[in-house]
């Protein structure tokens, strides 16, 4: 995991050094936000399943505990990583320029959209995390506790999905719009958790059972999605719609397809029984490529280009990301 | 399908284990059927069913009720009543697949639902069953065993039966 | 325990079930040919008029041109129905004392008008306008049928929207040059002349099934 | 209260199956119903009077009669009918999702949740139809090929809404059946008089419990359940489509398809356990539907209504997230407008009381329970009301706005379908078995080995 994660780490490296040398530095940080968005989410998500397993029980999520709080153990390297982020602002929010040059709607928004105040809630959700991830990763403490850790996690993600994934496009709203983003750390969460355990082996009841679970979160994820759309597509408000233009424009469309086609494809293999069984890693690793493109779709577009540059960024965090979760567990192995 | 028209005889057994053990030990004797007030896990395999194809009906009623929808769709608003609405296209996809889905869901239900009625052979309000002595599917704990005599005799069938643990036997009326 | 129901109990259920479904299909048949029917568009019924009025003898027999009684189907949505003046124009003369004739006289005499019936009768959330119509070339039995072969006015179409339709959709076979809107007899032309009709009138199809065209 | 075990068992004692099938057959088939029932009979009954008049004042005086205008169009028709059709869909989640799910704990309430489901789809169905102001048209609805030529508006969610409940119908009467069949079979048995015996009898379809037809019947019971789950997601949120494809603000949020969903889950699990609470105690069934039934439908509620929550925060902080004007002063008209305390009432009981939920010894208190879940009952009708009337009422134009005022005709056709409702009700509890016997017979069985 080190060495792949540090590999990843180069080549984005080869791409992002020349970014920033032939003056592409604010894709840097698209690409860059994109990652830790999805590499956080994972580590939410994790948070999210295995307090709704300690709350609803049954035998799906023992087995995966184990997986979930390795993953909620990366966050603090996520929230880590997601500190340059801070320092430039100006790459990812329009409204950070001079109020009068900003649209009258915008305008309005900016008791919410400054950056003091956004940074407060930043740190606000990751103290929240840190405590709640430290906390699941020493054990379960009851329902109490599980059910207040739910609503902190809704409500701080939901902060954390307008402040990071929203306000980039300042003009946009959508009310759905953090559920998805939540749908999307569920399900990443999970297959993440689903390719470890494969890993380790895994009896074919038990595959069967989560497999059927991963398709249900993943059918959850498609049914926010295509609300959202529908809604939006039926309107065609140009607050609205712009956000689904400017993802299908300028060779975007590729990116969305890119999803559809990994998604689609997972939703298949996981409801068709056989492959699912005999092909389970394989398929874990297909859903978290497919929610993957997902993050990177909803992320990416909005934020300035060009896209190998942000490629390259998204590699950089996405590798040290990688790299420094495998130092973790590996130390973890040697007190073990 | 009507009623089996071979001579039978039917068993009646404590619990479903005792039943489902006596219907292994003579696994593989044409025509058995059992009778339980409630499902009973891995009874009807070992009586040598084959795995039913009805999920397979449900699918394919699926796809027929969702093709349908959306070829009914697609045919009124190209060729029955083109409207121009909101400057979308004809084929208006992200709406239609809501219907589509919903007659998926009727067809495969449907499909479902009759090819269960069908596939079982109901309604067979008369059957030769109902008039075996002692038989009645109310009283929970009626576990039955039908088995056709095949090339044995009443008497060898019936001491088999008890043997297996029938509490017990009685001639199926022809 | 006894059997509850007789062998025949069995057919019969089938039975039943069968004639269950054929009840289902026959219905959506029904829903779908009883709308079309006479009895539902009232295509081809006579209505009891206060004189029992002939076009076959006014209109083809004596040759009286439509304008001359629906004096406003040139201009006006509505075609128009004639005052009684118009009638008394001849009958003042003509069978004037004939037992028929009572209710125009009286009409005349009391200043009432007559209160016809009437035969093409269209909901009231169709806007129809007869002046558009006739001055764009749809001829006058196109829609209410060989007028003059008719003793007693009768609806000559289904007036159904999906016969509105069909001519909006494709009016060509159905255009007549401005001359012949009002003749009884004309026939169809070829079908390059009637194509040529479209362009005369200047007649666009494409629009000519927006909703708002029939419902304003 | 203090005797509560930690976790309640969901069935008390070891009835034999063969008890349990008498008990819950004898219930109907001796018909010697109490009192009470008959009392409550009659006055449900004469509800249904009560909507027979309005309807018929309805339909002959016009649409108006129930204080609708322009522009607020939509009044309590749309509200009820989002109400009833959100309460069928705790019966469906009991009977489909639990069964995924593999809960043992649904099979005693499983059947009278159904029931619940198409009697509340019935009476919701009828709403629309109402309102349209010549409901003999409904028809139109249908893909027919009529004389107009044209068809259904295939974009608008109000023919996905006439295809989804009918759909939904459907489908929820097929589930229904199906499971009914083997119970059917036991009460023909167990009939004593002729009449009865051919009417079970020929319910029943000459069921007889072969173990062939128990292997196709799991088959697709287990298949009916998975489809009957996206349905009744993709149902309610088209519901909630009917709103959002409307401009008016208030009305385009793209939250309120997963947060409809959850509220219909809230209410409808407040009127399963309206039913099952007097239901339990009046018919001595306390031993099947335990408190452990109670408890995990309050706990449904608990988790239901904190997704209700969240919605409303969402609306408040996007309409004033939007820096849209009409959105934001269409948000302060709900705090403070005419419908203000409509919505204040509605945010008490929902959100208010529910907390009271998070006591164990409320959830298991049983009169308390019985209070909370009617006040939610309640408060989740003025939800649907206050999201009706408030959008249109105001509107992006100050100069258009206006309100809805409740007259006697709303009043009329609410409590006559909730007559018709339960009076339903007790026709079903008086000729069907409430308790799936065959289910809680296997339970019994597999208790009393363990």
């Amino acid at each position: 995991m080190t060495r792949a994660g540090l590999i990843l780490a180069v080549c984005g490296l080869a791409l992002a050094v020349p970014a920033g040398v032939f003056g592409e530095g604010p894709a840097l940080a698209g690409g860059w936000l994109a990652a830790m968005v999805f590499c956080l989410g994972l580590s939410l998500g994790a948070l999210g399943l295995g307090h709704i397993h300690a709350l609803t029980g049954g035998r799906w999520g023992e087995r995966l505990q184990p997986p979930l709080r390795a993953l909620a153990m990366g966050l603090p390297v996520a929230l880590l990583l997601s500190l340059p982020l801070v320092l430039v602002p100006g790459a990812l929010f329009p409204w950070t320029a001079p109020a009068e040059t900003l649209p009258e709607v915008v305008r309005a928004k900016l008791p919410y959209l400054n950056l003091p105040f956004l940074y407060a809630r930043a740190a606000l959700c990751a103290v929240a995390w840190l405590i709640l991830a430290l906390r699941f990763a020493t054990g379960a403490r009851g329902g109490a506790e599980s059910v207040v850790s739910l609503i902190v996690l809704a409500l701080t993600v939901s902060v954390f999905d307008i402040d990071w994934l929203m306000a980039p496009e300042p003009e946009f709203y959508s009310t759905i719009h953090p559920l998805i983003a939540m749908a999307t750390m569920m399900t990443g969460a999970l297959a993440a958790g689903l390719i470890a355990l494969d890993r380790r082996g895994l009896e074919t009841e038990r595959k069967d059972d989560l497999g059927k679970l991963a398709f249900g979160f993943l059918l959850l994820w498609a049914y926010l999605h295509y609300m959202q759309w529908l809604i939006v597509w039926s309107s065609d408000l140009p607050h609205e719609i712009h956000w689904y233009l400017d993802r299908a424009r300028h060779g975007w469309g590729w990116l969305l397809g890119a999803g559809l086609v990994l998604n689609i494809g997972a939703g298949v293999a996981l409801a068709w029984r056989s492959v699912r069984l005999r092909r389970f890693g394989a398929v874990a690793a297909l859903l978290l490529a497919g929610q993957g493109a997902d993050v990177a779709w909803r992320v990416l577009p909005a934020m300035p280009g060009p896209g190998w540059a942000q490629a390259g960024a998204a590699a950089l965090a996405l590798g040290l990301w990688l790299a420094a979760l495998g130092l973790l567990r590996r130390r973890e192995a040697r007190h073990a | 399908m009507t009623a089996d028209p071979r001579p039978a005889l039917m068993a009646a057994f404590p619990d479903e284990h005792a039943l489902c053990a006596a219907a292994r030990a003579l696994a593989g004797r044409p025509g058995m059927d059992a009778f339980t007030p409630y499902p009973v896990e891995g009874l009807a395999e070992t009586l040598g069913m084959r795995r039913t194809r009805l999920p397979l009906a449900m699918l394919a009623g699926g796809m027929a009720g969702a093709v349908f929808v959306y070829a009914l769709i697609l045919y009124s608003v190209t060729i029955a009543y083109p409207i121009n609405v909101g400057g979308r296209g004809l084929n208006a996809w992200p709406a239609y697949l809501m219907l589509a889905f919903e007659g998926g869901i009727l067809g495969a239900a449907l499909a479902g639902g009759f090819g269960l009625f069908r596939a079982n052979g109901l309604p067979q309000l008369h059957d030769p069953v109902f008039a075996t002595p002692g038989f009645t599917f109310a009283r929970g704990g009626g576990f039955w065993l039908l088995v056709p005599l095949g090339g044995d005799t009443a008497d060898a069938l019936r001491a088999r039966l008890t043997d297996l643990g029938g509490e017990r036997v009685e001639e199926v009326p022809q | 325990m006894p059997q509850i129901f007789p062998e025949a109990a069995n057919g019969i259920a089938r039975l039943v079930l069968w004639a269950a479904l054929v009840a289902v299909l026959g219905l959506v048949a029904l829903s779908v040919l009883l709308p079309r029917s006479d009895m539902f568009t009232g295509q081809d019924r006579i209505l009891a008029q206060p004189v029992p009025f002939s076009h076959q003898h006014h209109a083809g027999g004596l040759g009286i041109d439509c304008r001359y009684c629906h004096a406003a189907v040139e201009q006006s949505a509505f075609a128009g129905m004639p005052p009684t003046e118009t009638c008394m124009t001849c009958h003042s003369q003509l069978w004037t004392r004939a037992e028929m004739l009572d209710p125009v006289r009286q009409s005349l005499a009391t200043g009432t008008p007559l209160r016809w019936n009437r035969v093409h009768d269209l909901a009231d959330y169709v806007y129809f306008n007869h002046g558009a119509h006739v001055s764009n070339g749809v001829g006058c039995t196109t829609c209410h049928g060989a007028v003059d072969e008719m003793p007693l006015m009768r609806q000559a179409a289904p007036l159904t929207m999906e016969w509105c339709l069909d001519c909006h959709r494709d009016p060509a076979p159905n255009l007549r040059p401005p001359e012949a809107v009002f003749a009884t007899d004309w026939r169809r032309g070829s079908e390059a002349e009637q194509a040529a009709l479209m362009g005369r009138y200047d007649i666009h199809p494409e629009t000519m099934t927006d909703c708002n065209v029939c419902h304003r | 209260m203090a005797d509560i075990p930690e976790r309640p068992p969901v069935m008390r004692g070891h009835p034999g199956t063969r008890e349990i099938s008498g008990r819950i057959a004898s219930i109907v088939l001796k018909g010697q119903m109490p009192r009470f029932f008959w009392l409550a009979f009659l006055a449900a009954f004469l509800l249904v009077l009560v909507l027979f008049t309005t309807v018929a004042w309805l339909i002959t005086q016009g649409v108006g009669t129930y204080g609708i205008n322009i522009p607020v169009a939509w009044g309590t028709m749309l509200s009820n009918f989002v109400w009833w059709v959100g309460i069928g869909h705790a019966g469906t989640l009991i009977s489909a999702v639990l069964l995924l799910f593999r809960q043992d704990w649904r099979a005693s309430v499983n059947r009278f949740a159904e029931a619940m489901t198409l009697f509340a789809v019935a009476m919701a169905a009828l709403f629309p139809i109402l309102h349209l102001g010549r409901p003999w048209f409904f028809y139109w609805l249908l893909p027919l090929p009529n004389t107009h030529m044209h068809w259904p508006q295939w974009r608008s969610p109000l023919v996905w809404d006439f295809a989804a409940i009918a759909t939904y119908g459907t489908v929820s009467l097929l589930f229904w059946y199906i499971g009914l069949v083997p119970d059917l079979a036991v009460l023909r048995d167990r009939a004593k008089n002729r009449a009865a015996q051919l009417f079970y009898g020929i319910l029943a379809l000459g069921w007889r419990g072969s173990a062939f037809h128990w292997a196709r019947f799991d088959a697709v019971y287990y298949l009916l359940a998975v489809l009957a789950t996206p349905l009744v997601v993709s149902v309610h949120s088209i519901v909630s489509l009917d709103f959002t494809y409307g401009m008016a603000p208030g009305y385009h949020s793209t939250i309120f398809p997963p947060y409809f969903v959850a509220g219909a889950l809230y209410s409808g699990f407040a009127m399963v356990l309206t039913i099952a609470i007097p239901l339990r105690r009046l018919f001595r069934v306390e031993d099947l539907i335990t408190k452990r039934h109670i408890d995990n439908g309050a706990k449904i509620m608990i988790a239901a209504g904190l997704i209700v929550a969240y919605g409303y925060a969402a609306e408040f902080f996007f309409a004033w997230y939007s820096g849209n004007p009409a959105e934001r002063m269409m948000a302060w008209q709900r705090l403070v407008g005419p419908y203000a305390p409509f919505f204040w009432v509605m945010l008490a009981c929902n959100v208010g009381v529910l907390q009271l939920l998070w006591f164990r010894r409320v959830r298991l208190w049983m009169p308390a329970l019985f209070v909370i879940s009617l006040l939610i009952n309640l408060g989740m009708w003025l939800e649907r009301y206050v999201i009706v009337v408030t959008g249109p009422s105001t509107g992006f134009l100050p100069a258009a706005w206006g309100t809805q005022s409740l007259q006697w005709v709303d009043f009329g056709v609410f409590f006559g379908t909730l007559g018709a409702f339960f009076a339903l009700m007790f026709l079903f509890l008086r000729i069907l078995p409430a308790i799936t016997i065959f289910e809680v017979g296997e339970l019994a069985d597999e208790r009393r080995e363990a």
